[in-house]
């Protein structure tokens, strides 16, 4: 093998053993492997060391931050409702719900409650998000799987999603939808019917994944038993989202501790029972078809009134703190706001489940083969601009 | 306002004055003094079942003698509850890690301490994880300018003046 | 020069040029083949990238020339005019060396390809064995250039594409010797053969195709090979070697511009040179379907006349999308493009029919002019040779269907595929040949 | 496309092989010698095992070509598969995962040089007395003709049935090699199995 060069950051790793004697002539050396930060299927600046024996996997290494803004640090220096826009920018493929997280949190702060008509809004909005979130997710994954259809298919209907979010607030991924409070935006006339069109556009679509993957035999040897990750690994690791129902563990803060109006309609968490990548696809699959369930039911029962809630014109919240997480499309998402007194957070900490979750991808590829390691970046469906920030 | 629970109770008459409870908003914290936190960590865990450890972050007050507050956000699946723990330590003092406990806590401690310089005691590779390893500075600190950054760093790493 | 010509037009053309000792012919025949297999990938190249933007609901290349017609021509120049890079690291002779090996083998296996039963360089009596070990030495460009790259990525592509190709290479093997092996199951007592022209008139003599002979056992056979040839190929779902989002895009990841593109040309022609083995040993070669069943002088002209059809078909297609295409002032030359296209195409279709039905007239002997027998003989090299070729297009369309279908097989389970799979069955299926062979002995 | 053409065709080919001309046969010979030759050296005088083998490659090629000269084709193309083709690309399989530059670095000739100068120059011996003793041995002394039939009006297809009847025999006779090519298969399937026993850790 060419002698490689390692540069200080190999050198620096924490739980790869890159100090170990060099053996030499036809004993075969192990592999360091710099996968990114410019690579196909990292989803963006993510890289990462593999240490690989041919092309088993003996470890891994993450290196982030390629993409980090100093989110928290600006929210020390914008009032509240400067820095709503920001959070939009963090996970970019669902912006919808991070801009739910923030507005309830400060809400909660405030201790005011935005009407329910507002609330319905946000439900429908976030969860038509949570539908583009993982149609963005099932294109990407498939195409690193080397699946390129699928790719066009989700990016086609995920496009009806954008134009419903541009009709209704004029931007179609940063859309910075809600306001501290409620709504800005009152529904746009036929608000409704395109809701409900799209609905009855979608349902065949998610069979026409399903028919192209579900059952296709490359697709199962792939994904069945890859990447297997145990509940209490789980649990340990500070994993959620579909990541931690795929391996069994049935847990959603939508019904946990219901937020906006997620209490009030009938819905299911779907589980997997393997921790596998194959299961972590259904979970989602399904989770798809129950938010088009969710989506229906607010749109049906969409209440009449006002969309703004009852908040001063300068958002000045008492001195106190609050933490307060939703179930964003990646997981549970969480804003742990201290404030001061002032028109600005004191601190503002987000907390991303795309960090979080990436921590869990050295426990499930150890072992596995260097396909296996794309596999399982895809299915942990991590947004880089959340876990840098 | 004053928290009070079984759970409270028991550590209150354990620990004294160490431990102070408190829920704000409906949300309870529990104020630790410093050399409580691996009792108390670990026995939220394995006595009260915060089984999940959800964020540790900290707080910067300049002002204030012990300068940070170091935050742990706790949840437990069997009890569906949240709890935080808060501990104060001045500027240059260390705290235990709790990877030991959580291991979801090596990014998140290895963050504290990029973004704080808070040092973990006995953190597996507590090194930078967002910003660059030789980068100086630590921005969550208040005494830390918004458009302040490691010139010296950019110069030789980037090539250019500055990253403005 | 046309005495020469005349010649060997009238006395050896039940030959083809090698074997008929004309070296001048066989120099003529490797250009033809050469400029066509160039002309063919550059149609490939086209077909595959709009064939699977209508897969994929888009529109794929719309901008160079009427429906990107000309965008292969525009890629093939932009290409050539990009900077040369070779990587300072990088093993100089051996990155240069890599590319023209794989274009080598290649183009080399088309010298055995009969396109007709006296169009081919030669006949070799080893012929299939001359395509087995020369397509075989393809490996050696990917391998030679994964190493010369002096790289990660292009490494660990290099050694998987070769343990594929290696290991594919067995089954596919065994499968074309069960179908060597059919070619002297005949009730004549005529011995077996390796030619390539030699198993397609076997396929003549026996009045079947191998694929259906000893129903399933040629299918079989027939089936392993079109697997092992995708793996052989490195295309998709065995497309391993360059799997772009996990080894960015192996081998070859290092390579731009003009080098890059030689390994395109090869891995293209080397697609078309193994459908050429699949329909040669299988799907009766050049033979149009029932040569024996239909073989009335009325069937003969109906048939003869598919050529010209297919391309008025062609034509016909070409003047509905420049009647269909937008009045607008800004497509006015990509319209007129179009229309000369489809006058072209519909020129070629009416030059076909017409050597179709001049060629009737010289088998009935109505019109015995001097041009009659020329048209006849050149009609029959047409046919042989459309039939050929849209055997071998149907092939090519199935790469793009796989491409567009299915997800990408991991390693370990292509070689579990190729050694506990593939092998056993491609041997299962030899010595059944054998056996069942047996009764015609 | 008529029924008939086959038979008609077959009789065509024997035909014109039969007065086949040979092309520019010395010139073809003497390029093909001297490129094995050069290549052959080259094996051995570069210091990078990759250039090495692909000049190996070369040589294994122009021997080919040297068999197809002597109208035996089938040996041709065993020989581009298996050297060629599959030797080959196990060599350089073998050659990339080794550390080059260590291996550049070593002695060029080890000690044992003198014996393999030996050796070549035994080989060598060999082969000129073959070349001078030739005569006698391969032509008829009577008549001074070959002793097998002119190559050039060989029929080619005769090469490969040729090899097929020694090795398996024909028409119920065993041939005249069946058995040791049975052994050597043998042989072949425990090295195989050797191999997977000494390379698997656990079976």
């Amino acid at each position: 093998m060419n002698e490689h060069k390692n540069d200080a950051s190999i050198h620096s790793l924490s739980n790869l053993d890159l100090d170990a004697p060099e053996k030499t002539y036809l004993d075969s050396n192990e592999l360091i492997i710099n996968m990114g930060p410019q690579h196909p299927a990292t989803h963006g600046v993510l890289r990462v060391i593999l240490k690989l024996d041919g092309e088993k996997v003996l470890g891994t290494e993450c290196v982030i931050g390629y993409l980090h803004r100093g989110v928290e640090k600006i929210a020390e220096n914008r009032t509240y409702t400067m820095f709503n826009p920001y959070v939009d920018r963090m996970d970019y493929v669902a912006a919808v719900s991070n801009g739910l997280g923030y507005c309830e949190a400060v809400e909660k702060l405030l201790n005011v409650e935005a009407p329910p008509r507002a609330k319905y809004i946000r439900v429908i909005l976030t969860e038509l998000n949570r539908i583009a979130s993982h149609q963005l997710w099932l294109g990407t994954h498939a195409l690193d799987i080397g699946a390129m259809t699928p790719l066009f298919y989700t990016f086609r209907d995920r496009e009806e999603i954008l134009k419903i979010f541009e009709k209704y607030c004029g931007a179609r991924l940063t859309t910075h939808a809600f306001r501290i409070g409620g709504c800005q935006y009152e529904t746009y006339a036929g608000f409704e019917k395109d809701i409900k069109n799209f609905l009855t556009f979608f349902a065949p679509k998610i069979d026409e994944y399903e028919a192209l993957l579900t059952t296709n035999r490359i697709w199962l040897e792939r994904t069945k038993n890859v990447g297997v990750i145990s509940g209490a690994d789980c649990i340990a690791l500070g994993v959620t989202g579909p990541v931690l129902r795929a391996s069994g563990v049935k847990w959603d803060v939508r019904k946990a501790q219901p937020y906006a109006a997620y209490s009030e309609f009938d819905f299911e968490i779907p589980t997997g029972e393997n921790g596998d990548t194959y299961d972590r696809y259904m979970v989602r699959m399904i989770e798809m078809r129950q938010s088009m369930r969710i989506i229906e039911q607010a749109v049906n029962g969409l209440p009449e009134g006002p969309i703004m809630g009852k908040v001063p014109k300068v958002i000045k919240p008492p001195v106190g703190e609050i933490y307060h997480s939703i179930e964003a499309p990646k997981g549970e998402l969480g804003y742990f706001i201290v404030s001061d007194g002032s028109t600005q957070p004191y601190r503002l900490r987000v907390r991303p489940p795309s960090f979080v979750n990436l921590q869990a991808l050295d426990v499930m590829v150890r072992g596995l083969l260097v396909a296996d390691v794309v596999a399982v970046i895809g299915t942990l469906d991590i947004v880089l601009g959340e876990v840098d920030r | 306002m004053p928290w009070s629970s079984p759970m409270v109770e028991k550590y209150r008459s354990q620990y004294g004055s160490g431990l102070d409870a408190q829920t704000y908003l409906g949300q309870n914290y529990l104020n630790v003094d410093r050399s409580l936190i691996p009792d108390i960590l670990r026995l939220l865990r394995d006595e009260e079942q915060f089984d999940y450890c959800v964020d540790i972050t900290a707080v910067h007050y300049p002002k204030r003698e012990k300068q940070f507050d170091v935050v742990w956000i706790l949840y437990s699946f069997p009890r569906n509850e949240r709890v935080r723990v808060k501990t104060q330590i001045a500027d240059g003092a260390t705290i235990p890690s709790s990877v030991a406990i959580w291991p979801t806590a090596n990014w998140l401690e290895r963050e504290v301490y990029d973004m704080f310089g808070i040092k973990f005691e006995g953190h597996p590779g507590l090194k930078r994880i967002l910003l660059p390893d030789g980068w100086k500075g630590f921005p969550l600190r208040k005494d830390h300018g918004i458009l302040q950054q490691d010139n010296e760093w950019v110069r030789i790493n980037l090539g250019i003046e500055s990253g403005q | 020069m046309p005495n020469f010509i005349m010649s060997y037009l009238d006395s050896r053309a039940a030959l083809t040029p090698g074997s008929a000792g004309s070296q001048f012919w066989a120099l003529i025949y490797v250009l033809i083949i050469f400029a066509g297999v160039s002309v063919a990938v550059i149609c490939m190249n086209w077909l595959e990238r709009k064939a699977l933007a209508h897969f994929q609901v888009r529109l794929g290349p719309m901008r160079v020339g009427p429906h990107g017609l000309l965008q292969p021509i525009a890629d093939a120049i932009k290409l050539m005019l990009k900077e040369d890079i070779i990587p300072a690291e990088a093993d100089q002779f051996v990155f240069w060396v890599a590319p023209l090996i794989g274009l080598l083998a290649a183009f080399t296996v088309y010298t055995v390809i009969p396109f007709g039963p006296s169009q081919a360089v030669s006949d070799m009596n080893i012929g299939i064995l001359f395509m087995l070990g020369v397509s075989s030495l393809g490996v050696l460009g990917i391998v030679v250039a994964g190493w010369a790259s002096n790289s990660h990525y292009p490494l660990i592509g290099a050694l998987r594409s070769s343990a594929q190709m290696v290991s594919y290479e067995v089954a596919m093997g065994l499968a074309v010797v069960s179908a060597i092996l059919m070619t002297s199951l005949n009730t004549n007592g005529t011995d077996g053969t390796l030619s390539m022209i030699g198993i397609v008139q076997a396929q003549q003599q026996q009045h079947i195709w191998f694929i259906f002979k000893l129903f399933p056992l040629g299918f079989i056979a027939f089936a392993i090979f079109a697997i092992a040839m995708v793996a052989e190929t490195n295309r998709a779902p065995f497309d391993l070697a360059e799997a772009e989002s996990e080894l960015t895009a192996g081998f070859h990841t290092e390579y731009s511009g003009l080098r890059w593109s030689l390994f395109m040309l090869a891995e293209y022609a080397a697609m078309i040179a193994v459908s050429s083995i699949a329909v040669t040993l299988w799907l009766g070669g050049w033979m149009r379907p029932f040569p024996n069943l239909l073989h009335a002088p009325a069937w003969e002209f109906i048939f003869s006349l598919f050529p010209g059809l297919t391309f008025a078909g062609l034509a016909a297609i070409a003047f509905i999308g420049t009647a269909r295409m937008s009045s607008h002032s800004f497509f006015k030359i990509q319209r007129i493009g179009l229309a000369v296209f489809a006058a072209l195409l519909g020129f070629i279709a009416l030059l076909l029919l017409v050597i179709a039905v001049v060629g009737r007239s010289a088998d009935a002997g109505v019109a015995a002019q001097v041009a009659a027998p020329f048209a006849a003989r050149f009609r029959d090299g047409i046919d042989h040779v459309y039939w050929f070729v849209l055997k071998v297009a149907v092939f090519m369309y199935m790469f793009i269907w796989y491409r567009a279908t299915w997800p990408r097989y991991r390693f370990d389970q292509l070689m579990k595929i190729g050694w506990k799979v593939m092998l056993p069955i491609s041997l299962g299926v030899l010595i059944l040949t054998a056996i069942v062979g047996m009764k015609f002995s | 496309m008529n029924p008939g053409m086959y038979s008609a065709l077959n009789s065509a080919v024997t035909a014109a092989n039969g007065g086949m001309a040979p092309v520019a046969t010395p010139w073809f010979f003497y390029a093909l010698a001297a490129l094995a030759v050069v290549s052959g050296v080259l094996v051995i005088t570069r210091r990078n095992a990759v250039h090495s083998a692909l000049a190996l490659i070369v040589t294994l090629l122009s021997v080919a070509g040297l068999y197809l000269m002597l109208y035996a084709p089938f040996v041709a193309g065993v020989q581009i598969i298996v050297y060629a083709g599959g030797i080959m690309v196990l060599f350089l399989f073998v050659i990339m995962l080794v550390n080059i530059d260590r291996s550049s670095k070593d002695r060029r000739f080890n000690r044992i040089w003198p014996v393999g100068l030996t050796a070549a120059c035994a080989l060598m011996a060999l082969f000129v007395s073959a070349i001078m003793k030739g005569q006698s041995v391969l032509n008829d002394p009577t008549t001074g003709k070959p002793r097998w039939p002119d190559p050039l009006h060989l029929p080619e297809s005769m090469n490969t049935q040729q090899i097929a009847n020694a090795l398996y025999g024909e028409a119920g006779k065993m041939g005249q090699y069946t058995f040791a090519f049975e052994i050597a298969s043998l042989l072949l399937l425990v090295a195989i199995l050797g191999a997977v026993i000494m390379t698997k850790k656990k079976i």
